[in-house]
């Protein structure tokens, strides 16, 4: 990397950092079946990462995304819902606690 | 291509805001608006930090910060800088900074720039505490919320005094518009950010951006608050020119402070006890102020409810239904003569007979012949008002 | 920090240090802890870890946690799923736990996996006592709070004690 | 070239204006407001055709410069004493943009007490910032040390900011004979401004970064680097300024009578002209005295100030300034270059704060003095009683007895024992 005479950056050179690895538990699924292409979605997306061009074409960039639901929330026609990030959890519940055993190490 | 999609990433992904950032969202709006041909100065803050972590620049226009209280006063070096070149006109400057850096350490170089008239934009991201610090408060921290510096506790609701009215003060300093704006109304913020750098001389623009972080509200509710701190009356959105109030963006409906006090962490203490009530009833008595001072709720008698107009036609024969394609649709603008239409969620209304649509433009901002559902999402009315008016077709792709 | 107060609550000297600079909500972090006998003075960041926790699974998708783990090191990670699934190859002893899901079902919310961790870690490593761990928990958060994390590091210890690997 | 009698502060603004400054931006502050006040008549009257900003404190002063600047345009700002320190952020961060700034600071004391009279503490506190300081002896040199700032600060080798020191009062509003070049001549030397990157919608760049540790050391290594090659830049600038207007230009430093020198006094600005004086009467008393004139104090050129004074036995440093808890930072810039093979007798002087005079006395007290003293302070006044310091303790201004060990101070004597 280049440390340039006070350190003076070249523009948007923020794309190189993908910040889709931010999503921890859900993204946007757009539906593609009310869509109006209203647009609202990418203006108020804080990312800036929802591209579309006509009804029912708008995604969002998932190398972008942070899954902050906000597409989603304003969709006048609701068209966008917040989906499990790929690779959740799976279900099933966790039955190896010993009960007495807790009991005498906490100072409950 | 929906229109403006050119400006949108001037303000560029990859940027480290936290998620469901308003004060990125609010940065990226303002620069779709301002467009390529501008110089941006930023204070240190939160959008500073996470916009320009060396070598990654979300900025695709020029912009330069230097510190946490100049960021008007390099503007005005650029401004001078442009003025002697002769390019002010093509280029315009914009200055930018958090509430912390506009309203409190900034402020004397902010009125500095007032009082000496420079042909600059100030636009300030009002996310109400220093953010980028840990949530502190600042001088346009609200009433009652609590911050790193303002804790609540037994002694303390937070905040104790009112949040510094910086629009007024802008226009004590004679600046030629000021304005507030919220990112939940993307094309309001857009027409004045427009205005302003259509105009010559000072102009300020405080835009309200929450903060999920500081404000601990959940991620996918900024737009939802900044909607409902207006729609409460917390937050007024008006228009001033040359001193005079020319714009206020009606609320329709009030809504009660709690359900926008509710969702935010920094509000929760209010709730909490007995004593929280009188404060929620102080910030209400703050918010029914702004209604009563800026004519937020017009008087029933002159608010024409379009349904009552329009009864007669409505026996018309029934109009056959047709497809527009979005060319079509555009030539049903209402001008010398010509019906209005508009499309909304897909179906295309007649809106000729309505007065309230009178040659083909609305409140002086929203035009005929055109796809108005992102439009009307953002409107002080819902679609209610639509309903009655007559179905002329579906909007194509 | 927890982990360095439980293992100072057991004589041990302890240093606790994250990197300071942009933390923005949700962008990848890291912190460092070193245990000694004798008082600690080199602050930097630590290179060659002994142990590496994880408590966010998703980072594995972009960075290489196991970067300068020690030769018999031992990785901790948070995640429902074993390491194969998760599709990481490494050559180190890795133990994984569903802190997360502990941490739904005891506190209610999976992001609050931290305290379940170090329970797993307690049980893997041995550096530090779950009772220890359990001790400066509930201190560190009076009343049910405390209980409910404690709880979750039990389950935690278990979990990875029961696994062995 | 014409010469004529200018007060100091004319003969600055006239320097300033034929450089031709796209943008100037003034706040006052005594002594140095009526070089803006000079700049501003010259804007007036259509003579320069500069766009003048009335700043509303010197923070934004200096900001609207670093604007300007970074537009891509030449810029000039002025101040004194407190108004420089008000800066002191803003100078920090012109240099670590790298963007040409050049001001000029009339030396005055830094408050408190207030005192508007000359000293150099302003100056020499941010002699950490990055900004080259230039020192004048006199208001010729006040002047033409202008058109040397211009050039060397806008050098690609450099983009520093650039600072011309006069003392308050002493040069700035004595008046005096000064040749002010035509505008040819200083185009010739100085040419137009071309940044290496500026503002521009055309060419979009992003100013001020935040660099995290990765990045931020060698951003500031590159600083010091900048710094190193200004001295350079200062040594062919002072030569061609020679060559253009053929008047001397001691860019760097200037050894008066220094050959056979067995005690040079090594000291900026207007005190030098009496230490001059001084060596002139000693050397007719057969005293083998010299002087050296530092004109560049930061960059601080070493091998050159080591060079003009290896051949001394006895090196007495004068300055106008104290880093209070240590010595006189000159003293302690000149000691660290002369720690090496040869080392003279180093001793430091504390002369002429807030406007007390440097006189023929003042030196020969300093020359007078045997102890190897870092902080000397000359002239104190023996009627002034200074409370919670005893007569005794009042004059102990002892010097380091280097080596040998030192006995603990017994308690009562201590400062606030009275």
């Amino acid at each position: 990397m280049k440390v340039t005479t006070g350190a003076v950056g070249l523009p948007g050179t923020s794309r190189q950092n993908k910040t889709g690895s931010w999503r921890i538990n859900q993204r946007p699924h757009f539906l593609h079946i009310r869509c109006t292409a209203c647009d609202l979605c990418a203006l108020c997306c804080p990312e800036g990462c929802i591209y579309g061009n006509g009804r029912n074409t708008y995604y969002s960039d998932y190398e972008y995304c942070k899954g902050c639901g906000n597409c989603a929330a304003v969709c006048p026609v609701d068209d966008i819902e917040m989906e499990p990030e790929k690779g959740g959890l799976p279900e099933g519940v966790f039955v190896f606690y010993d009960e007495e055993e807790f009991r005498h190490m906490s100072t409950a | 291509m929906p229109k403006g999609t050119e400006t949108a990433h001037l303000f560029a992904s990859g940027h480290t805001a936290c998620s469901g950032c308003g004060q990125s969202l609010g940065a990226r709006l303002v620069m779709r608006a301002a467009g390529r041909n501008i110089i941006a100065t930023d204070a240190t803050g939160c959008l500073e930090v996470f916009s320009s972590l060396y070598p990654f620049s979300a900025w695709e226009v020029p912009w330069v910060h230097s510190l946490f209280e100049n960021s008007a006063a390099v503007a005005s070096g650029i401004e001078a800088a442009l003025k002697y070149l002769g390019k002010l006109d093509q280029v315009r400057v914009i200055a930018q900074g958090g509430d912390g850096s506009t309203a409190d350490i900034g402020f004397g170089a902010l009125s500095g720039l007032w009082e000496r008239g420079q042909d600059v934009l100030y636009v300030c991201y009002d996310n109400e505490a220093y953010m980028n610090t840990g949530v502190q408060r600042s001088g346009l921290t609200p009433y009652g919320a609590t911050t790193s510096t303002t804790p609540s506790g037994k002694l303390s609701f937070g905040k104790a005094q009112q949040k510094k009215d910086l629009p007024m003060i802008a226009v004590a300093h004679g600046v030629r518009y000021v304005a507030t704006a919220s990112v939940a109304y993307p094309f309001d913020l857009d027409r004045k950010v427009k205005k302003a750098l259509g105009i010559i001389g000072p102009k300020y623009i405080q835009a309200y951006v929450p903060c999920p972080l500081g404000w601990r509200h959940d991620s996918a509710l900024t737009i939802q608050l900044a909607k409902l701190v207006v729609e409460t009356g917390i937050y007024p959105l008006f228009e001033y020119e040359d001193g005079k109030l020319v714009g206020v963006r009606k609320i329709g409906k009030k809504k009660p402070v709690e359900e926008y006090l509710r969702p935010q962490g920094r509000f929760r203490h209010l709730f909490e006890t007995e004593a929280g009530k009188t404060e929620i009833a102080r910030i209400q008595a703050l918010a029914d102020a702004n209604i009563e001072r800026f004519g937020l709720i017009e008087k029933p008698k002159d608010l024409q409810k379009p349904q009552d107009i329009i009864e007669k036609p409505a026996e018309k024969a029934a109009p056959t239904l047709r497809g527009f394609t979005p060319k079509e649709l555009s030539t049903f603008d209402g001008r010398q003569g010509r019906p209005a239409y508009i499309a909304y969620k897909g179906k295309v209304y007649d809106i000729s007979a309505s007065p309230l649509w009178r040659g083909g433009i609305h409140q002086d901002q929203h035009l005929a012949g055109r796809d108005l559902t992102a439009e009307l999402a953002e409107a002080p009315h819902g679609e209610e008002n639509l309903a009655g008016l007559p179905v002329m077709g579906e909007l194509l792709p | 920090m927890l982990l360095a107060s439980a293992a100072f609550e057991e004589g041990k000297e302890a240093l606790a240090f994250p990197t300071f600079g942009a933390e923005r909500m949700g962008a990848p972090m890291n912190a460092f802890v070193r245990l000694a006998r004798e008082p600690i003075r080199d602050r930097s960041q630590v290179k060659e870890p002994d142990y590496v926790l994880v408590l966010d699974p998703t980072l594995l998708r972009g960075f290489d946690v196991f970067a300068g783990l020690k030769e018999g090191g031992v990785g901790v990670i948070n995640s429902p799923v074993s390491l194969e699934e998760l599709g990481v190859k490494t050559k180190a002893r890795v133990i994984t736990v569903p802190a997360g899901k502990i941490a739904e079902e005891v506190l209610g919310r999976a992001d609050r996996a931290n305290t379940a961790l170090l329970g797993a870690f307690a049980a893997a490593t041995g550096e530090v006592s779950l009772q220890a761990l359990i001790r400066v928990v509930e201190a560190h958060w009076p009343g049910a709070v405390g209980q409910k994390n404690a709880r979750a590091m039990g389950m935690a210890y278990n979990f990875a004690k029961g696994t062995g690997k | 070239m014409v010469r004529k009698m200018l007060e100091g502060s004319q003969a600055v603004a006239q320097a300033v204006a034929l450089c031709r400054p796209a943008v100037i931006c003034a706040y006052p502050i005594t002594p140095q407001t009526h070089i803006v006040a000079e700049l501003a008549d010259m804007v007036a009257s259509g003579e320069l055709k500069s766009v003048y900003v009335n700043a509303d404190s010197e923070h934004s002063a200096a900001s609207v410069c670093l604007g300007a600047s970074a537009t891509g345009v030449r810029t000039f700002t002025s101040t004194s004493s407190q108004g420089l320190l008000l800066m002191g952020e803003v100078l920090f961060n012109i240099a670590g943009m790298r963007l040409p700034v050049v001001l000029s600071c009339v030396n005055r004391a830094v408050s408190a007490p207030l005192n508007i009279w000359n000293d150099q503490q302003d100056s020499l506190s941010l002699r950490d910032s990055g900004t080259i300081q230039l020192y004048a002896e006199n208001n010729q040199e006040a002047a033409d040390l202008i058109y040397l700032a211009y050039r060397v600060a806008e050098d690609h080798r450099v983009l520093l900011p650039a600072m011309v020191c006069l003392d308050g009062y002493i040069l700035s509003h004595a008046w005096e004979a000064v040749e002010i070049p035509t505008p040819k001549e200083v185009d010739a030397f100085l040419p137009p401004y071309s940044p290496l990157y500026k503002l521009d919608p055309e060419e979009p760049r992003t100013f001020g970064m935040y660099a995290n540790p990765e990045v931020y050391t060698e951003a500031r290594y590159m600083l010091q680097r900048a710094m190193e090659e200004a001295v350079t830049a200062i040594q062919e600038a002072s030569h061609n300024f020679e060559l253009i207007f053929s008047r001397p230009m001691p860019g760097i430093l200037e050894e008066y009578r220094t050959e056979d020198a067995t005690t040079v006094i090594l000291g900026m600005g207007s005190l030098v002209s009496v230490a001059k004086d001084v060596a002139d009467e000693l050397r007719g008393q057969g005293e083998k005295v010299g002087v050296v004139k530092l004109v560049s104090y930061r960059p601080f050129p070493k091998e050159m100030v080591y060079e003009a004074l290896k051949g001394a036995s006895d090196v007495l440093v004068l300055e106008k300034g104290i880093s209070l808890g240590s010595a006189g930072p000159l003293l302690l810039d000149v000691r660290s270059v002369l720690h090496g093979p040869h080392q003279p007798r180093v001793r430091g002087f504390v002369c002429g704060l807030g406007g007390r005079d440097v006189t023929r006395q003042t030196i020969k007290a300093a020359l007078a003095e045997k102890e190897l003293v870092d902080a000397r302070f000359l002239d104190l006044k023996a009627d002034l009683e200074l409370e919670g310091m005893g007569q005794a303790n009042r004059d102990r201004q002892p010097a380091l007895a280097r080596g040998a060990r030192r006995k603990r101070a017994p308690r009562k004597e201590g400062i606030n024992s009275a």
